[in-house]
């Protein structure tokens, strides 16, 4: 019997459910030299804000217990090179391939410029509004750790977009839950989660932080519990699509995350171990359905139904 | 698509100098062009180190499908692949960096001044034997904390002539290989065709700062990576004409011109 | 030239830095049987309530990369067992080893019975205040994700024990540090970082979570990143002694979580990897300050000379 | 102090059965007081994996210093051990389990049912093996999926007669062990002076119910485990007199008495 892997969510009707994650893919000219993209089920790129980024101070990386800090500071060249270079380098040669637009600013002004410019570019099919990177001095967390500051800002964003927005959440809160809700209410389409836990090294010689930022954001398989936590937590209180992540790096994680409530996942630090990673997972899909006797994923994430 | 994944085995691996590692790994990659410089991004067999390990390219013998790589056991990682046994497979990224060193440029018999320190030195290697192999004729400087810890001794000897400086010295020059440009290759910048080097820090801004007219001087640079292709934007290094653009050490890089970047 | 191991903390003279951490070494009679338990810096019992407590359901454990989830859910025998068998076991056969009273509640009365109750035991050195257990319906991380709520038990905690009182904060929280200062401002003689983060696993066969409880307590190497950053940022606002907590399961981590700003540690789940694990990384310690030219602790923790 | 932690080095390993593998590690483990049904907490070689994996002792022979583990292939963690060549080093924790099987009460010749179901097996092996050195007449009963998953019935047979029940009834009897020994073991209770249990939920459930009021009917439980000696109150079970008493199934088992604990 041959598998089914398409799943549909607002704005996203995708092949299969597996895309990398923002901030581990650039714009895909780098691993677009190593395979087709067409592969992917969509691709969120890199955040991009209003003005051109240099981000943090180097070293950004460090390496924990099976994770990873990274202290990006969301580095990009901002909207207008995006809008004028890399989506259309995208759009040219994968014209078929849905790309998210992962969003991020310093004020809700920022934001609602971006969220506005972007999703008219032929090729975004949904906005991920970041509104909480552990990374950057301002924006970030500001807007992700209070449930009126992220409808504020989702209200702005999804007026002005013309694509469905998906708001990606912190795990670094008290509680999810009112936040998730304050953003449903305020018209999102969907939730992003997660993004990465804030944590810290230290060189034991110097006694001083090992990332520059001093701070980074922990991602990879040691924060999968994590992320299958809060993606259960919201999915109990929710019915919109939620794209999952955090620590997927096999087939059967992603099916553990979809197995929480997910309805599509994304692939973030699995892309640096093993840069085929996206592509392996999509080929091993069939066979880790097949193991419980399915072959497509209607029976996944209690409001598949509903799209 | 360019290749990129390797599944190489590893041939032997010998502690050569004190906490010093010879690597040969033998496989497919050993048949891609390699330019010297460039490096390879090694996953360590252990499930709880996610992030790969970048190494130089410090050899490679197409004819007995090999490369080589030379490396210090500084953390956990080099650690666990110098307790590797030999015919244990490595997933092995490469060759890695959109710049290498540059040698197109040299004629037969012009001069190349390589300058090396500690595990920069690997790369310099490959470079060497390329150079040779082209009939440029080399010179090393190199750097080492003592005499304990010089390695590939033989190896570089044979392509040229090697000066050393030892901090301690306990073998050659007593001092960094900055004093030791200084006091013997005073003329250098005009003596030699081009210029190359790797190593700590310190003697990278050394070479920048006393090569950075020379329209042929290179400088090779470390930093810690994520993805090693370039899409993750972690190995970043800023542009000395203007500090606002930004180039990635593991894709526009490592083999930088002098005078190009911030250091 | 020989190390001096010695730390010193309010109610706490210890010959070394090194402690099993509540809940992952009972009472102490177990792993006692295995080796002397007066190798130990000092020894945090398993948490006490008022009444005896059973706990969840099973299972209580489950796996994760370089971690693990524990929904124990405190079973303990109660506090009058507490002082009758478990505390005089200990004074009989370790009267040198101090002991830090793990402390838990449903109200504040009970936690003030129980802290009233059990300072009292001769070999009871010190509380540890636990505000901060995900795995109970009640008290745990109710008290301890409010500021006021936390230092309100904290003063009627403090008012009622002989002993120094450390309060042992949750990282499942926006920002830890207005809470670090409440509980300062209301009388804790130092803190106690980390409890565990709320994770999750699920089985993909029954597509249920694996605990009993659905969610559990992540431990282990996975969230030592996120320990650091905690110990550090506390210590970045409070002169406080700190009981640092999370992943450490060498000497190596042990000094970079006393790097961040931590007087003491304590082990958790490096006991179940390795039952030797405390004493490993006593021994282990000296070779560890050589190898950055150190002999004691006098130079850690920026607090140190304040003792 | 007792002893706890032992280096044990694969001498050998065989998949006997598809995805069921003989392991066999020799170590002075091997030279403890082992009571059947006791198990030991074997540290699988990976760094991501910090829990132990907990194993029955299905064989000790302290005249080759071995012991021997038969385990099935059903996660991350047996899948790894079961990779592991011969002259690797474990490290295990054992004997463990305060209470194994009791067999001190049995003279020679009289009477024991074993019912075993898959991967509750191997420690009945051992359990067998102790029997029948003391003279005691055994009598197996085990349940498997099918034909091709058995195992070890050549070295059952050696120690008794063994009766097989298979799910699709591809060896032995069509059905369950319970409907087995309902139909040729109605009057267990009465013929054997001990019965011995243990394998899946529903296979000890079935031995619980029929013999509840055997004086000596044992069942071994399993448990998710984190400690794997009794600190840390993961694997508890209620007593059925008292379920507000729990005993630890590491420590205070794994084996009890049938009709001791709830199920
Ligand atoms: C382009 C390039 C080429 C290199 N070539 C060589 C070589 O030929 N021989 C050699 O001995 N070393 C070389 N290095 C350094 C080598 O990558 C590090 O020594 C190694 O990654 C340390 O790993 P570890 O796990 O032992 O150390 P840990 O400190 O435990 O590593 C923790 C993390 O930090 C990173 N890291 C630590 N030190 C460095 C460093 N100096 N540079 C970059 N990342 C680091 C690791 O990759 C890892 O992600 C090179 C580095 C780069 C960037
Ligand atoms: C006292 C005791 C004796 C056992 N004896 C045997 C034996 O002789 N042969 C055999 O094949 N199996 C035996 N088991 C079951 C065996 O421990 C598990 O199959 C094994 O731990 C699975 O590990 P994994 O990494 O492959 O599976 P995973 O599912 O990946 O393991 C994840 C976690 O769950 C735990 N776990 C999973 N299944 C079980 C289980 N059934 N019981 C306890 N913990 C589990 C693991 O130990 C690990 O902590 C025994 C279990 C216990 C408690
Ligand atoms: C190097 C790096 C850069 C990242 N950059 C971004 C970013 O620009 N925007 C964003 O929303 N998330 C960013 N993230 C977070 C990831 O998109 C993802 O949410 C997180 O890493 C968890 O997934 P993972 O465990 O699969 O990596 C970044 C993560 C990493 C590791
Ligand atoms: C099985 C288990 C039981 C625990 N029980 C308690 C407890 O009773 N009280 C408490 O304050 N913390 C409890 N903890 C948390 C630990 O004390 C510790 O804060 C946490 O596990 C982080 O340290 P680690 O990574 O070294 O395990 C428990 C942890 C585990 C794994
Ligand atoms: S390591 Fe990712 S951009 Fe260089
Ligand atoms: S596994 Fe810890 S008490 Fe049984």
């Amino acid at each position: 019997m041959t598998s089914d892997l398409r799943v549909s969510l607002p704005g996203l009707e995708l092949k299969n459910p597996i895309m990398p994650a923002s901030g581990c893919f650039g714009f895909g000219q780098e691993y677009g030299r190593y395979y087709d993209l067409n592969l992917l089920g969509a691709f969120i790129i890199k955040a991009a804000t209003k003005e051109p980024r240099l981000g943090n101070a180097t070293p950004r990386v460090a390496e924990t217990p099976s994770g990873m800090l990274n202290a990006i500071g969301l580095q990009n060249p901002g909207i207008e090179a995006i809008m004028a270079e890399k989506l259309p380098w995208l759009a040219e040669r994968y014209p078929d391939l849905p790309i998210i637009a992962n969003v991020a600013g310093n004020t809700e002004a920022d934001y609602v410029a971006v969220c506005e410019r972007i999703s008219q570019a032929p090729n975004v099919h949904a906005i991920e509004l970041n509104i909480s990177c552990p990374n950057v001095a301002h924006g970030g967390l500001e807007f992700g750790t209070s449930p009126e500051a992220a409808a504020t800002l989702t209200k702005a964003c999804v007026a002005v977009s013309q694509v469905p927005v998906y708001v990606k959440l912190s795990p670094n809160v008290t509680d999810i839950r009112p936040i998730a809700k304050a953003v449903e209410a305020a018209g999102a389409a969907g939730f992003s989660l997660i993004n990465t836990l804030v944590g810290m090294r230290i060189d034991p010689k110097t006694r001083q932080p090992i990332l520059a930022n001093q701070t980074g954001g922990l991602s990879g398989l040691a924060i999968k519990p994590v992320a299958i936590r809060l993606v259960h937590q919201v999915r109990s209180i929710s019915n919109l699509p939620i794209i999952g992540m955090g620590g997927v790096a096999t087939a059967g994680d992603a099916l553990e995350l979809m197995a929480a409530g997910a309805n599509a996942i994304a692939v973030g630090t699995a892309n640096f171990s093993e840069p085929f990673a996206c592509p392996n997972i999509i080929k091993a899909l069939p066979d880790e359905l097949a193991k419980y006797d399915l072959h497509d994923f209607k029976t996944f994430a209690v409001n598949q139904e509903v799209l | 698509m360019l290749p990129l994944e390797w599944l190489l085995t590893i041939q032997d691996q010998t502690e050569i100098a004190p906490g010093i590692f010879e690597l040969r790994l033998s496989g497919d990659l050993a048949q891609e062009k390699v330019q010297s410089g460039q490096f390879v991004d090694v996953k360590i067999p252990s499930d709880a180190l996610l992030l790969r390990r970048p190494f130089g390219i410090a050899n490679v013998d197409a004819a007995h499908n090999t490369i080589t790589l030379l490396y210090r056991t500084v953390g956990e990682g080099t650690q666990i692949l110098s307790e590797c046994s030999q015919g244990t497979e490595l997933s092995v990224l490469g060759p890695l960096g959109g710049h290498g060193y540059p040698i197109d440029q040299l004629k037969p018999h012009q001069k190349a001044l390589i300058i090396g320190g500690g595990t920069g030195i690997p790369p310099l290697h490959e470079l060497s034997r390329q150079l040779v192999a082209k009939g440029v004729q080399v010179q090393h400087v190199f750097g080492f904390a003592n005499q304990e810890s010089i390695f590939y001794q033989a190896e570089f000897e044979k392509l040229g002539p090697t000066a050393y400086a030892t901090n301690d010295g306990s073998y050659g020059y007593k001092g960094h290989v900055g004093l030791l440009l200084d006091e013997q290759f005073a003329d250098a910048a005009t003596t030699y065709d081009a210029i190359y080097a790797c190593g700590p820090k310190g003697l990278l801004m050394a070479v920048d700062n006393r090569f950075s007219a020379h329209p042929n001087a290179y400088i090779s640079l470390e930093e810690r990576m994520a993805c090693g292709v370039g899409a993750c934007y972690a190995c970043v290094t800023k542009l000395k004409v203007d500090p606002t653009i930004q180039l990635k050490i593991c894709d526009d890089g490592p083999v930088f011109k002098t005078n190009e970047v911030l250091l």
